[in-house]
């Protein structure tokens, strides 16, 4: 199914089009959505509760079979309608099969590796912080696995970043929420990926942790280059750490802003700057009219 | 007795042969003979080690002689025909009981005096036995609620109307011990009467080590006189092999029971023997009640009386 | 087979292709079975008192279709209703369980007893007090049945999530609360996991009780047939015996996952 | 007995009074079914052969206690190593079918074979294959203890979380990885669940084994002196014997839960 | 145990005296708490991630046994050290069985009807969205317990408040994570409590339905005049939601902030005045110091 004409561009990372998922309930959580984003770049998707930020998360994850359109991730594989049934260990269908196969080898070779903070921690409650962390670095079929130690260092340092350095013996129901949420950032961070997704990570932290966390992203990123996409509600937080807004309605994007402040360094007095306060209100705005009646009524 | 000191002679500077004698049943007094010669040695006399090997529920005795396992058995003369049927070559080679001492037992109190009264009884009995198609057939179990024997009698203690088939050689005791009064209805005096305690080997055997058959069947004999005579060493052995389901009363009592039956006429030469007319008939019975098919067993495949008399 | 617990609930999942497949692959193992067996007997060259060929094993059942048609009837009655039973029964005594810790250590060596007592050995017991009914097979099955039931049922009424803890004693919830809303769809999964354990096992018992209970007139099951065939070494007919047995295994098996995957699944599903 | 799965792990709740609490409560019970016992047989003055009183009961095991000790201990030793094989077996076999849909559709039905196939019907056969041996005793046992643990295990091993479905495909886990990390920590609970159930099966299965197997002088489990009392109608020394096979049952279960609890607690947990 | 001394005072609705919990693990999350609300006073708690709001939530709504000290609440159960087990089912010592049924004894008559919305949705997963948001009218000994219909219109007006019409009969498996923390206001505001606690009720959300539902609450807080305790990371939310602010840090409370804007109606416009920045500057500054090294050299 990997047919030539599928190939993307060298720069793109993800190439959306008309992707569709409609959920077996009948509830359309994405209607035709057409999205590419570069390698590299950084991108937020905003929108109300319910819009489909995680769904489209989902769907360039490769975790999320579309029932229309296609989805393709440089490096890794291709999702199309058609391979609706990923999970199902009998695949009638030869095409269903080779698409499957297609995934779970791109998964395995991890050509780009790619993290996933989920909106909700999905730790594993028999494993501690440690051995939670350490998870991704030992999973692959990656020729050059790092050592047991080294693992293990390298989980410790991304336990600090986050600020668990204390419980990191300790196992998931003895962390608060907002513990759990770093835990799994950590997780996600570990590995150094190349391409990184995050849904709602900052939402369970305090303003001073979010603050330090999305620092270490943006000089993370100024190492590495990768490629990210940030759900988030908050809109100050999508501006300090995108240099794109997807805003989000209805299974939708009604609209895609650039962000003019993207290049700049965060610090912590970028938002009370001028330009801060007037993009915000752009895209405060546009989320706002998206959910007014009259739009409303046009994607209904 | 001067017989096996013969052949013992004959055979003395042969090495000793091991063979196997699979029981189809736990060890009791029908298997006495074996025992006596096993403890007396007269079988090592004649050269063989003889193990025995304790039968139970469920034995399957004609697949232990087909693989091997076993050289004899000890059986009864209608499963042999059932054996032969199912196209197992077993061959009966001596016959120690007479008269089946199976038995139908009923409470002295049920009003029951023989089988002709048995109708409106509960009858506790393994089913597919044979001599209950024979009572079927002759219409003796005409209203008679058959249900599962439970390898005990104590139903009985309990309720009058139930009857329990049985061996008269050892059920009639345990009720006395449990102080209820029995009476025993032999169904050998109905026309049903198949040998008991028969020794058989294979078809194989017979042909191959003819021999040792012959040895075997002169030692089993010879045990079997003994055993009629005086029981209390191979009593000793049985008990010992057989020690949660038996005791020293049941196992007197049983041998005591088991000297009409082996010597109908009184005559220790009478034990072993098999006649043809007994087997034909046999084999007919089991035909007219459907047990096995016509032409599917002759009677005279069944058993061989070669080895009973002395090698010319 | 089970997966219910980890499935989407798409209601294309169970297509009709897949049940084929299914269908064909239980066919395609059997016949490689069969041919195996087929070729043991072959070249060792058993008697057929010991192994029978397959072809001699249909024939057989051909030859009895109709005793092993009624008599299987009636043993996968009993076994039916035993099943129900046992999941009455174990369903009660696993709620009273579920109330008190203390009667719950009381009991349990009691619960402990009814599956480790042969019912070899009690049978003749429970024939002496209630007769050889069809009543006194289904209390011997559902003693055999009862323990996969009480074990996983109560195992599921207090397993329930600390968060609906919190949740129940916020609202002041009522025992009898607690238990309708929260403690017995927690246990549903369990006690379909129990259930079909028990099928199997409520068939087997069924047997086993026939062997001991049958009378010959009105109450004749497959134990008690094969009880006969076996006095008879008829083993050809007994391994057609054992077939129809397997088939009501399944039947059952099949039955309490159809009867779930109806009314239950939404208490099936791990979101 | 199934707290584990839903009780905080504080390391002071199984304290030595509530263990006492547990004892007293069994023993109390014990106490009134004893007492009923001896009532109903007094009142209905029941001969002895039907059923004896709890002290004839009583007098009979001290009678026995030599033969009781050494059979007991046989058969414990059988159960023990028939649940162990059928703990082994039937992960393996879990394991397989948890790694296919295809294989598991194929095969599941054959498992339920073995779950429904009376051992009484196939123990002649078994012996006759393997002989009249210890192993012969562990194969029926081990048939008759492996479908719960195959029917939990395989439901534990598919039911894992759909969050962590996900973490494994992210993360490109293989095969043997997700096994490892994730199937089988989620399915210790259920493996638990059903070796709970098997330990009670495997006592039954080796009684029930025994009675057809050891029937020769040099292997003598509580099934074959239990078969002997009997024929003797010893009614009183049967009873006594079944209590030394509640008391086997009670071993094994007690030792499968203090296993779990000392070695997968951390899997026990719902958090 | 409910000896006559430790009767609140009228206006009281909780008081904790040296209030502590220590977990199993040895972890100290709250450390001699002292703290009173006063009836139908709106409290907000703030602090950074694992600082113990959770658990100090829990401990007022009486689901957290304490280790040490004593919190009472105003006809409810009383929390002291030594109901440690409360949910075993055997209490061997004498004053262990009598703290419980006190305190099963005041859940059921409900003399002050309390509400908790907690951080995780804790929905029903066999229950969709309506019969979940109906469970709290069923439940308890309530003699006036409204009809089915009743039950079923007062849900719905709830379902109605957090927007999730459409979703009333979708099983909690098939919600986005902003809905299922909806479904949960939903579930704590349909019986409309005289008591409300709140954790992190809209980290989950966007701010438009952030606004709405905070002005929904106020709303409420008109009518009924609940008391309530709000915890959040969001301190413009706080400012807006709640008459008194107290900072945690370390399982302590070491500032309880009086909110100057409290009594003014809220209105969007609110963020954008003097008062507020000031206010908001001075909680902000507090978390800051008490996260700062020196005073956590005071705490550790
Ligand atoms: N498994 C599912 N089955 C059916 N419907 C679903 C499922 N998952 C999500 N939905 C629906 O799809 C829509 C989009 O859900 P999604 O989780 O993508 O929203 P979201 O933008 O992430 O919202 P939030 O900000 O609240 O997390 C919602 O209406 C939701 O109810
Ligand atoms: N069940 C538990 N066992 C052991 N430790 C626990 C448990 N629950 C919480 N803790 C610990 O207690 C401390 C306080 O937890 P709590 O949940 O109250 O924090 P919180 O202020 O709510 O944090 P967050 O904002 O992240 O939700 C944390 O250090 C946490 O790790
Ligand atoms: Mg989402
Ligand atoms: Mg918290």
């Amino acid at each position: 199914m990997n047919a030539p004409s599928d190939k993307l561009d060298a720069g793109t990372a993800v190439l959306c089009r008309d992707a569709t998922v409609t959920y077996p309930g009948g509830v359309c959580a994405l209607d035709r959505i057409n999205l590419s984003v570069r390698q590299g770049e950084r991108l937020a998707l905003v929108g109300p509760s319910g819009c489909g930020k995680t769904t489209l998360l989902r769907v360039i994850a490769g975790l999320q079979p579309l029932t229309g359109g296609v989805c393709q991730r440089s490096g890794g594989g291709t999702q199309r309608s058609g391979g609706a049934s990923q999970r199902s260990g009998v695949v009638t269908q030869r095409s269903k099969v080779e698409t499957q196969r297609a995934d779970s080898r791109a998964g395995d070779r991890r050509s780009v590796a790619t993290s996933f903070v989920f909106q909700q921690p999905a730790l594993l409650p028999w494993a501690n912080v440690l051995k939670n962390v350490t998870l991704p670095l030992s999973l692959g079929r990656r020729r050059d696995r790092p050592s047991a130690t080294e693992m293990r260092e390298q989980a410790l340092a991304a336990i600090h970043e986050v600020q668990l350095t204390d419980a990191a013996k300790r196992f998931p129901h003895q962390l608060s929420g907002g513990m759990k949420m770093r835990a799994s950032i950590a997780r996600a961070l570990v590995t150094r990926p190349e391409f990184l997704l995050l849904d709602e990570p900052f939402a369970a932290l305090d303003d001073l942790l979010r603050n330090q966390l999305g620092r270490l992203l943006l000089q993370l990123w100024r190492h590495h280059r990768f490629t990210s996409v940030l759900v988030t509600h908050n809109i100050a937080e999508a501006i300090q750490l995108s240099e794109r807004i997807c805003v989000m309605h209805q299974g939708r994007i009604v609209s895609e802003l650039d962000n003019p402040l993207s290049t700049s360094d965060p610090h912590d007095d970028l938002r009370r700057t001028s330009e801060f306060g007037v993009f915000f209100g752009r895209v405060s705005d546009t989320l706002e009219k998206a959910a007014s009646p009259d739009m409303e009524g046009s994607f209904a | 007795s001067q017989r096996t000191e013969v052949t013992s002679g004959d055979t003395a500077d042969d090495s000793i042969r091991d063979v196997s004698v699979q029981l189809n049943w736990y060890p009791e007094v029908e298997h006495g003979g074996v025992y006596q010669s096993v403890a007396d040695g007269t079988y090592e006399s004649m050269g063989l080690n003889v193990e025995i090997q304790p039968g139970g529920r469920a034995t399957p005795v004609a697949p232990e002689l087909a693989m091997g396992r076993s050289q004899f058995a000890i059986t009864n003369a209608d499963d042999v025909v059932l054996f032969r049927a199912q196209g197992a070559d077993v061959v009966a080679v001596m016959a120690a009981v007479q008269d089946h001492p199976r038995c139908i037992l009923v409470r002295a109190d049920s009003g029951v005096e023989s089988l002709d009264d048995l109708s409106g009884m509960t009858l506790q009995r393994q089913a597919g036995r044979a001599f209950l198609a024979f009572l079927e057939k002759r219409g003796y179990l005409k209203d008679v609620r058959q249900v599962p024997y439970h390898n005990s009698i104590a139903a009985m203690v309990t309720d009058p109307k139930i009857a329990v088939q049985a061996y008269s050689v050892a059920e009639p005791l345990i009720a006395e011990q449990q102080g209820l009064e029995v009476r025993t209805l032999m169904v050998s005096e109905l026309g049903w009467n198949p040998y008991s305690s028969v020794l058989v080997t294979t078809g194989d055997m017979i042909r191959e080590s003819p021999e040792v058959v012959r040895e075997m069947v002169e030692g089993t004999v010879a045990g079997w006189n003994q055993y009629l005579t005086s029981p209390e060493e191979a009593n000793e052995a049985i008990l010992d092999a057989n020690k949660h389901g038996m005791t020293e009363e049941a196992l007197r009592f049983g041998a005591e029971q088991m000297i009409p039956l082996a010597m109908p006429s009184g005559k220790n030469a009478e034990v072993g023997t098999m006649s043809s007319v007994r087997w034909q008939e046999l084999v007919d019975q089991m035909i007219e009640l459907e047990l096995v098919d016509t032409d599917s067993v002759k009677a005279e495949d069944c058993f061989t009386t070669e080895f009973l008399t002395p090698a010319e | 087979m089970s997966d219910e617990l980890s499935d989407n609930p798409g209601p294309t999942r169970e297509s009709g292709r897949e049940i084929a497949w299914t269908v064909l692959a239980v066919i395609a193992v059997a016949a490689i079975g069969i041919v195996g067996w087929h070729l043991i007997v072959v070249l060792f060259d058993l008697p057929k008192l010991l192994l029978p060929t397959p072809w001699q094993v249909a024939e057989a059942a051909w030859q009895h279709r109709m005793v092993l048609l009624d008599s299987g009837w009636i043993t996968l009655w009993t076994a039916t209703v035993s099943l129900f039973v046992a999941v009455i029964v174990g369903g009660g005594v696993s709620v009273l369980f579920s109330q008190s810790r203390l009667l719950r250590r009381a009991l349990f060596p009691y619960v402990v007893f009814l599956q480790t007592v042969p019912i070899v050995a009690i049978a003749p017991l429970l024939v002496i007090w209630s007769g050889y009914e069809f009543r006194t097979a289904v209390i011997a099955t559902v003693i055999i049945c009862l323990f996969p039931i009480v074990n996983n049922v109560t195992t599921g009424l207090t397993s329930v999530r600390s968060e609906h803890e919190d949740l129940l004693r916020m609202y002041g919830a009522t025992r009898w609360q607690r238990l309708c809303r929260v403690q017995l769809p927690t246990a549903v999964p369990f006690l379909v996991l129990g259930a079909r354990i028990s099928s199997g096992l409520a068939v087997i018992g069924a047997i086993v009780a026939e062997f001991f209970v049958s009378n010959g007139a009105d109450y004749e099951g497959l134990g008690a047939v094969m009880t006969g065939w076996q006095a008879r070494t008829m083993t050809d007919a007994l391994m057609a015996a054992l077939a129809v047995s397997t088939l009501l295994g399944l039947i059952l098996f099949g039955g309490v996952n159809l009867l779930s995957r109806l009314f239950l699944k939404r208490y099936l599903l791990v979101n």
